[in-house]
C-alpha cells in the first residue's frame, strides 16, 4: 500500500510552488547552483526555525535550487544565523565561524538577528549579529516567510 | 594485457566516475518526487562536488597525516577494484586479481582509512562514527563471505569474471533459489556497508544518529569532495557488481568493441533501475535502531548459509 | 518441460522456507502475517506445479485449495484476530532475534545432510527438496517454542503444518484429497478455537501473552 | 643437523658468558650469540626445506634409559625457520630493551635456552626426547614470565595459572603418548607411524584427544586458553613476542604431527571436533580482543583468534584427507603453515612495538595513550603496519595468508559432502566474523592509541626508542610487506615443507612474480600487481590535485560542535569504541557494568558525580575455571583439615586404609 501511494506521488505533479520572479537581475556573475548552510540558533524563539524547515519542505523546496542545510560548518559555505546573539551562544557562534571554510556567507535570518527584535537590550543579550560578524545578507521578518528565505538563497552570488 | 582490456579498464573507470554522481543525483531526484517535492536537478551532485573542490581546506591541529591521506587512499583503492573487476567486459586487464575475496579486502582498506580518519582529530563524534561503522562492518563480514561462497559454488571459482561468464552460459542458475538468496544477502550487506537507509541515513543532520557522516564531520574542501566522490563510486561499483551477478546479460565477453559500447549503455540502465529500487526502499523504510542492525545482518547471514546449503540440494 | 516444472518447484519450495525464516526474523506482526500469506501462496504453487508435472489432478486440486486456504483465508483470519486484540504491533520473542537467527543457521543445515541418508526416500529430483520441508517444519517448531503471543503461536503452527504439506507434495505426490482437507480443517478448527479463546482471554484480562497466562493456572 | 648443534653451542656460550661478563658487555654479547644462533638455524632449516631430505641423529648417551632421538625433516625445519627468524629480530630488539627494563642476569641467561628448546621440540623423534624438550621449553618460559615479578604483583598470579595449565597440558600429552607407545610397543615416532595400524579405534581416539587437548592448551585454543592472556602480557615484550609468535606454533605443530602423521586420523568426526574448537577460539579470541584495552592483553587474545583460524584450517585439511582429496588437503595445510608464518611475523612485530610504546610512555593502557603518531612516528608506523597486516589488508602479509585459507576452505566446501561440508561452512563463518572483529580491534588500537590527542602525561612526553629496537621492528615490518607482496615464494616454501604429510600428491604451482596461481584453483591473486596499480592511482590523484589546486591548508581547532570545553577527555576511548560490540555480544562477554550516581545533599535533582565502571572479564574463565578452582580449593581445605599434625589421626587413617585393603582383597 505504501509503495502504491509512493509511486502515485512520483507520477503526480509536485506540490512545490513556482517562483515567477526570476533571479535578481542585478547579478552579473554565473548562477550559483550549490550552496550549503550550517544553521546556528544563537537565541531564537524557534519561529524562524519553523519557517526554515518549511522552506526545505515540499511546498517551497529550496533544495531544487541546490540549497542544503548541512551538519558541520566544515561542509558549509556559510552560516544561517537566527535569533539575537546571547551571551552563552557567543562563543559557540565564533567557533562555528572559525570552523567554516572561506569564502563564508553570513545570513541574518529574522528580525532578531538583524536588529535584536523584541529581545533587544535584554540582560542575557550580547548584541546583534552585525556587532560580532560581518553580515552578507539579511532576511527581514518576524518570522520571515519561507518564500523570502528561498529568494534570498537564490540571490546569493559569489 | 591487450589494447582491448586496457581500454575496457579505462572505460570502466571513466564510466563509474561519470555515473557515480549522476546516480546519486537521480536517486535524490526520485526521492524528492516520492515526497512530492520538485527536488534538485539530477546533476546537483556534480555542482556540489565542483563547489567543494573550490573551497578552502581546513584541518584540525590534532590531525596527523591520516587526514590528508585517507581520502586519496579511499579513492585509489576504489579505482584499483574498478580496474580489476568485470563491469563492462569480462576481459580482464592482467588475467589476474579479479578475485572476490581480494575485492572485499581492497575495499576494506578504504573503509578502515575512513574509520581512522574519524578518530584522527580527537573529537567525540568522529570516534562515535568509526566505532559504529566498524561494528557494522565486522558484523556484516560473515554474511558477506558466506554469500560470496554461495555465489562462487556453481562456477567453482571465486574469480568474479569467471562467475559472470559461467552464469551467462547457464542462465537457469540465475533464477535458482540459492543464487537469489545469496544476492539478497549480498544486497543487505551492501546496504550496511554503504550506509544506506535501513542501517544508516545519509541525509541525517543529527550527530547522535549518524554513522558514516559522523566520521567525516571534520573534513572540508577537496578532502570532503574526494571522500564523497569515493563513497558514491564505491556504491555504484557495488551495485554494478550485484547487477552483473544477478543479471549479467549485456556485458561483453568476446572482446567485441561494439558490445563494449552497448554494454556501457545497458549498465547505465541496470544502474538506474537498481538505484530506483534502492530509493523506493529508502523512502518506504525507516532507519533501524543501531542495536537492531545485528538482527538484520544475522538474517542476511542465515539467508547466505541457506544459499550455500541449498546449493548442494539440486 | 519437466526441468521447467522442477525449477519452478525448486524456486517456490525455497520461497516457502525463506518466508518461514522471514516470519521468524521480522518483529512487526503485520509483516509476519504477510510473510505467512506468501508462504501459503508459494506452497500452493508448489503443489500446483508438481501436480501438472505428474499429471495428477488431485495434486493440482490440493495445490489450488492450499493456495486459497493458506494463502488467503488463514491470513485474513489472523488479521482479524490481530485487529480485535489490538495492543502491540511487535512480537516479543523469548530469545532475542539475533541469537535466534544464529541458532536457525545451525539447525537448518541438519535436515539437508541427514535426510538424504534415509534409505526409503526415492531418488527422484523432487525428493532432493524434501529437506526444505523438514527445515520449514523445524523453523515452525522453533517459532512455536520461542514466541509468547497467541498470534505468533498460530503462525508457528501454520508454518509447521505447511512444512508437513510441502514434504507430502514433494514425496508422495500429495496426500489424498480427503486427508488433506481433513488436515487443513483441523488447523482451521485450531485457528478458530484459538481465535475465540484469544478474544475471550483478551476481554477477560486484556492481554494475549502466553507468559502471563501462567497466572491463569492457579 | 650438525649445524644445529653448533648453533646450540653458540647459544649456550652466550648464556653462560652473560653470567661472567660485566654489565657493559653482557647484553651485547648475549644478543649477538642469540642472533648468530638464529642465523645458523635459519640457514640450516632453509637448506633442509629446499633439499626436501630428512636427517636423523641418534645417541644413547645424553638421556638416561631412552637416549636421544632427533630427526630433522622439512616440516620441522619450517617451524625452526619461523622460530629463528623471530629470534633474530627479538635478539636485536633486546639490545635496547633490556638496558631499560631490568638489570638482572636471569633473562639473558635463560633466553638462549628457551630458544634452543623451541628448536629441539620439532626435531624430537621419540616420546622421551619430545617430553624432555617440551618440559625445558615450559620451565624456561615460566622463568621468563617471572622476569618482572619484583615490579609487578600480577606476574606471580599469572605464572601460577601458566604453570598449572602447562603442566596439565604436558600430563595430557604424556598420557596420550603413553597410550600410543604401549599400543605400538615403540617410543620412537617413526616406528609409531609404521605400526599405528595395530592400534584399536578406541585407543586411537583416546590418544588423539588427549594429545589434542594438550597441544591445544599450548596453542591457546579456547577453552584451554586461560593461561595465555595472563602469561603473555606479563612477560617482558621480547619474551611475549617469542611466546605468541613462536611457542604457540609448537602447539599447532603437535596437532599436525599427531593428527596427520602419528595417528592417521581417518574418522571425520574427530576433525569436526577440531574445527568446532577452532571456530570457538577464533570468535572468542577476536571478541575478547575487541573489548580489551590493554595493548598486550589484546594482542594475546588476538593470538587465540589466529590460532583458531589455523586450527580450522587443520580440521578442514584433515577432512579433505579423509575424503581422499589429498591435493587440496595439501593446499589447505600449506595455507595453515603460511598463516602461521604471517602470524608469527606480525604478532612479533606488534608485541615488539607494544614493548617500544611501553618503553617510551610507560603505559600500555589504550585509554591513557593517544596522539603517538606525531610523538613517536617511527614506532607508530611499525605498529600500524602490524595492525594492517593482522587486519588482512592488502598488500600486507595477513591478506595473502587469509586469502589462501579462504580459498582452501572454499575448496573444502566444494569437495566435501554431508556434515563435513556443514562443519567447514561454519568454520568459514567463524573465520569471517573473526576477521571482521580483528579489523575492528586494530582500528581501535591504532585509532585510539596513535591518533587523536594524548590522554595522559605519559603519552604527552613520549620519546622515540633506541635505534636497535627500531631496527628490529623495521625488519619485521619489512618482512610483513615482503610476505604480502610476493606470497607465491612463501607459499611454495610451505608447500615444500608440508609435502611430507601427503607425499603422494604434488601441486604444480605457477608462481610468476610471486603471485599465487594454482591450476586447480581457477582464480588467483597478485598483490604486487595490485600494489603497483594502487600506487599509480594514488600518485595520479595526488598529482592531479596538486596541479589543479594551489591553496594552502588552514590549521584550526577541531570542530567540537561549538563546545567550548573540548579537550583530550572528550575524545572517544578504547572502552567506548568497543561498547557497541560489547553490547551486541553481551551474552558471550558478560561484562560487569556499574553506574553509580550520587546527588548533592540539598536536592536530588543536582548530580554530584557519576561513576561508571565497565569490567569485561574472560567469561569462560569465570564460568568454567573459577568453579573448578573453587572446588579444588575446597578439597584442599578439606585435606589440610585432615593434616592437622595429630599423630593419632594419621595412624587412624592408616588403619582405615589397611581395613579397606583387606576388605578389597578378600
Amino acid at each position: 500500500m505504501k509503495i502504491v501511494s509512493m509511486l502515485n506521488n512520483i507520477i503526480s505533479k509536485p506540490v512545490s510552488k513556482g517562483f515567477s520572479k526570476g533571479r535578481n537581475s542585478s547579478s552579473s556573475q554565473s548562477p550559483n547552483r550549490s550552496v550549503a548552510f550550517r544553521h546556528v540558533d544563537v537565541g531564537s524563539c524557534n519561529a524562524c526555525e519553523i519557517e526554515i524547515s518549511s522552506a526545505f519542505g515540499p511546498v517551497y523546496d529550496a533544495s531544487r535550487f541546490g540549497m542544503s542545510l548541512v551538519a558541520s560548518p566544515r561542509h558549509a559555505d556559510g552560516l544561517l544565523v537566527t535569533g539575537v546573539v546571547t551571551q552563552n551562544m557567543y562563543g559557540p557562534l565564533m567557533k562555528t565561524y572559525e570552523a567554516t571554510p572561506k569564502p563564508k556567507i553570513i545570513i541574518a535570518c529574522g528580525d532578531c538577528a538583524i536588529n535584536g527584535g523584541i529581545f533587544k537590550d535584554s540582560y542575557g543579550v550580547k548584541g546583534i549579529l552585525s556587532d560580532v560578524l560581518e553580515v552578507s545578507y539579511s532576511i527581514p521578518g518576524c518570522p520571515p516567510h519561507p518564500q523570502q528565505i528561498v529568494e534570498t538563497f537564490r540571490n546569493i552570488n559569489r | 594485457m591487450t589494447v582491448f582490456s586496457f581500454t575496457t579498464s579505462l572505460l570502466q573507470l571513466i564510466f563509474i566516475l561519470a555515473c557515480a554522481p549522476l546516480l546519486n543525483g537521480i536517486m535524490l531526484k526520485l526521492k524528492a518526487r516520492a515526497e512530492r517535492r520538485v527536488g534538485p536537478p539530477i546533476f546537483q551532485t556534480f555542482f556540489d562536488l565542483a563547489k567543494l573542490f573550490k573551497k578552502e581546506r581546513l584541518r584540525s591541529q590534532n590531525a596527523s597525516i591520516f587526514s590528508a591521506l585517507a581520502p586519496v587512499v579511499l579513492i585509489s583503492s576504489t579505482v584499483v577494484v574498478i580496474i580489476v573487476s568485470p563491469i563492462l567486459s569480462t576481459q580482464e586487464l592482467f588475467k589476474t586479481s579479479g578475485d572476490l575475496f581480494a575485492i572485499v579486502f581492497i575495499l576494506l582498506v578504504g573503509s578502515l582509512m575512513i574509520a581512522l580518519l574519524g578518530l584522527d582529530p580527537g573529537t567525540p563524534f568522529g570516534g562515535l562514527g568509526s566505532s559504529r561503522a566498524m561494528t557494522i562492518s565486522s558484523l556484516s563480514e560473515p554474511a558477506l563471505l558466506v554469500s560470496i561462497v554461495a555465489i562462487s559454488i556453481q562456477a567453482k571459482s571465486t574469480n568474479l569474471s569467471t562467475i559472470v561468464s559461467a552464469n551467462l552460459s547457464h542462465p537457469i542458475w540465475l533464477v535458482s533459489p540459492p543464487h537469489l538468496l545469496a544476492i539478497f544477502a549480498l544486497l543487505i550487506v551492501i546496504f550496511a556497508e554503504a550506509g544506506r537507509i535501513p542501517v544508516d541515513n545519509p541525509a541525517t543532520h543529527l550527530e547522535l544518529t549518524m554513522i558514516y557522516e559522523a566520521m567525516i564531520l571534520e573534513s572540508s574542501g577537496e578532502d570532503l569532495a574526494l571522500i564523497k566522490l569515493g563513497e558514491f563510486m564505491r556504491f555504484t561499483l557495488l551495485l554494478l557488481i550485484v547487477a552483473n551477478l544477478f543479471f549479467p546479460f549485456g556485458i561483453d565477453t568476446q572482446a567485441n568493441w561494439i558490445q563494449l559500447i552497448l554494454s556501457s549503455g545497458i549498465s547505465l540502465i541496470k544502474l538506474t533501475i537498481l538505484g530506483s529500487l534502492v530509493t523506493l526502499l529508502e523512502v518506504t523504510q525507516a532507519k533501524l535502531r543501531l542495536f537492531r542492525v545485528p538482527e538484520l545482518l544475522a538474517g542476511a547471514f542465515v539467508l547466505a548459509v541457506l544459499a550455500v546449503i541449498s546449493e548442494f540440494v539440486a | 518441460m519437466t526441468t521447467n516444472y522442477f525449477s519452478m518447484t525448486y524456486l517456490f519450495s525455497g520461497t516457502v522456507l525463506v518466508c518461514a525464516i522471514i516470519a521468524l526474523w521480522r518483529k512487526d506482526i503485520k509483516a509476519i502475517i504477510y510473510s505467512v500469506a506468501f508462504h501459503g501462496v508459494a506452497l500452493g504453487i508448489v503443489g500446483f506445479s508438481e501436480g501438472l508435472s505428474r499429471h495428477d489432478l488431485a495434486l493440482v486440486q490440493a495445490g489450488i485449495e492450499t493456495f486459497i486456504l493458506k494463502g488467503i483465508v488463514f491470513p485474513i483470519l489472523i488479521f482479524r484476530i490481530f485487529n480485535r486484540s489490538g495492543g502491540q504491533r511487535d512480537v516479543e520473542p523469548l530469545i532475542n532475534t539475533t541469537a535466534s537467527m544464529l541458532y536457525t543457521s545451525l539447525f537448518i543445515g541438519i535436515p539437508f545432510f541427514s535426510i538424504g541418508r534415509l534409505p526409503y526416500i526415492a531418488s527422484s529430483p523432487q525428493s532432493k527438496l524434501v529437506p526444505i520441508g523438514f527445515a520449514t517444519l523445524l523453523v515452525g517448531f522453533y517459532i512455536l517454542i520461542t514466541r509468547r503471543r497467541i498470534i505468533s503461536q498460530i503462525v508457528g503452527l501454520i508454518i509447521f503444518e505447511n512444512g508437513i504439506s510441502l514434504i507430502a507434495f514433494l514425496l508422495i505426490s500429495g496426500l489424498p484429497l480427503l486427508v488433506e482437507l481433513g488436515e487443513s480443517l483441523d488447523v482451521l478448527l485450531v485457528v478458530i478455537v484459538l481465535r475465540v479463546l484469544a478474544i475471550t482471554i483478551q476481554s477477560r484480562i486484556g492481554n494475549v501473552d502466553l507468559a502471563e497466562m501462567k497466572e491463569l493456572h492457579d | 643437523m650438525h649445524l644445529l648443534f653448533y648453533s646450540f653451542l653458540v647459544g649456550s656460550i652466550g648464556s653462560f658468558a652473560s653470567l661472567v661478563l660485566t654489565k657493559k658487555y653482557r647484553n651485547k654479547f648475549a644478543s649477538f650469540c642469540v642472533v648468530l644462533e638464529g642465523l645458523i638455524c635459519s640457514y640450516e632449516s632453509l637448506s633442509i626445506i629446499s633439499s626436501g631430505k630428512t636427517t636423523t641423529f641418534n645417541s644413547n648417551q645424553l638421556l638416561p634409559f631412552f637416549g636421544i632421538r632427533l630427526s630433522l625433516d622439512p616440516l620441522s625445519a619450517y617451524f625452526i625457520l619461523i622460530t629463528s627468524l623471530l629470534a633474530i629480530a627479538v635478539g636485536i630488539y633486546q639490545l635496547g630493551y633490556i638496558r631499560h627494563s631490568t638489570k638482572a642476569k636471569t633473562p639473558t641467561f635463560i633466553y638462549p635456552f628457551f630458544f634452543t628448546s623451541m628448536v629441539l621440540v620439532p626435531i624430537s623423534n621419540s616420546v622421551a626426547t619430545f617430553m624432555a624438550s617440551w618440559e625445558i621449553m615450559a620451565i624456561t618460559s615460566i622463568l621468563l614470565v617471572l622476569t618482572d615479578h619484583a615490579k609487578n604483583n600480577n606476574s606471580g598470579h599469572a605464572t601460577q595459572w601458566y604453570a598449572l595449565m602447562t603442566h596439565l597440558g604436558a600430563a595430557s600429552i604424556f598420557i596420550g603418548f603413553l597410550i600410543l607407545s604401549l599400543g605400538t610397543k615403540h617410543q620412537q615416532f617413526s616406528s609409531i607411524v609404521m605400526s599405528s595400524s595395530s592400534l584399536s579405534t578406541i585407543e586411537k581416539s583416546l590418544a588423539f584427544f588427549l594429545l589434542f587437548i594438550g597441544f591445544a592448551s599450548k596453542a591457546g585454543a579456547t577453552p584451554f586458553h586461560v593461561w595465555l592472556p595472563r602469561a603473555h602480557p606479563q612477560a617482558p615484550s621480547p619474551v611475549s613476542a617469542m611466546m605468541s609468535g613462536a611457542m604457540v606454533n609448537l602447539g599447532i605443530y603437535g596437532i599436525i604431527k599427531t593428527g596427520m602423521t602419528l595417528i592417521k586420523v581417518s574418522e571425520g568426526w574427530w576433525w569436526i571436533v577440531v574445527i568446532a574448537i577452532g571456530t570457538i577460539s577464533a570468535i572468542y579470541g577476536a571478541l575478547q580482543c575487541v573489548t580489551n584495552s590493554d595493548i598486550k592483553k589484546l594482542l594475546a587474545y588476538s593470538t587465540i583468534d589466529n590460532v583458531g583460524l589455523m586450527i580450522i584450517g587443520i580440521g578442514a585439511s584433515g577432512l579433505l584427507a579423509t575424503a581422499k582429496d589429498e591435493k587440496f588437503a595439501l593446499f589447505m595445510i600449506s595455507g595453515v603453515l603460511f598463516q602461521m608464518l604471517a602470524h608469527s611475523i606480525f604478532k612479533g612485530l606488534l608485541f615488539l612495538s607494544a614493548g617500544s610504546i611501553q618503553y617510551s610512555t610507560g603505559s600500555l593502557n589504550l585509554d591513557q595513550l593517544g596522539g603517538l603518531l606525531k610523538k613517536i612516528p617511527l614506532t607508530s608506523t611499525c605498529l600500524l603496519i602490524g595492525a594492517f597486516s593482522i587486519s588482512a589488508l592488502p598488500p600486507f602479509s595477513g591478506f595473502s595468508s587469509e586469502w589462501v585459507l579462504f580459498e582452501g576452505l572454499f575448496r573444502s566446501i566444494l569437495h566435501l559432502s554431508g556434515v563435513n561440508r556443514l562443519a567447514v561452512l561454519f568454520g568459514l563463518s567463524g573465520f569471517a566474523l573473526a576477521s571482521g572483529l580483528t579489523a575492528t580491534a586494530f582500528v581501535k588500537t591504532t585509532g585510539i592509541g596513535l591518533l587523536g590527542v594524548a590522554r595522559s602525561s605519559h603519552a604527552e612526553t613520549a620519546k622515540e626508542v633506541p635505534p636497535t629496537m627500531l631496527f628490529s621492528t623495521f625488519l619485521l615490518a619489512l618482512s610483513c610487506l615482503v610476505i604480502g607482496i610476493v606470497p607465491g615464494y612463501f607459499l611454495k616454501l610451505t608447500m615444500k615443507s608440508s609435502q611430507l604429510l601427503f607425499p603422494a600428491k604434488k601441486l604444480s604451482p605457477n608462481f610468476k612474480y610471486g603471485s599465487i596461481d594454482l591450476p586447480n584453483l581457477a582464480t588467483n591473486i597478485d598483490p604486487l600487481l595490485l600494489l603497483v596499480l594502487f600506487t599509480i592511482a594514488l600518485l595520479m590523484i595526488l598529482l592531479l590535485l596538486k596541479a589543479a589546486i594551489k591553496r594552502k591548508v588552514r590549521i584550526t581547532n577541531s570542530w567540537g560542535c561549538g563546545n567550548e570545553y573540548s579537550n583530550s577527555k572528550t575524545q572517544y576511548t578504547a572502552t567506548s569504541f568497543a561498547e557497541p560490540l560489547q553490547r551486541v555480544f553481551a551474552d558471550v562477554i558478560r561484562p560487569d557494568q556499574d553506574l553509580v550516581v550520587s546527588h548533592v545533599e540539598e536536592s536530588r535533582f543536582y548530580v554530584n558525580n557519576i561513576t561508571y565502571s565497565n569490567l569485561s572479564q574472560d567469561s569462560i574463565e569465570r564460568f568454567v575455571y573459577v568453579p573448578i578452582k573453587r572446588a579444588v580449593t575446597t578439597w584442599g581445605k578439606f585435606a589440610s583439615q585432615m593434616q592437622n599434625g595429630s599423630t593419632h589421626r594419621y595412624l587412624s587413617l592408616g588403619f582405615i586404609v589397611l581395613l579397606i585393603v583387606i576388605l578389597v582383597l578378600s
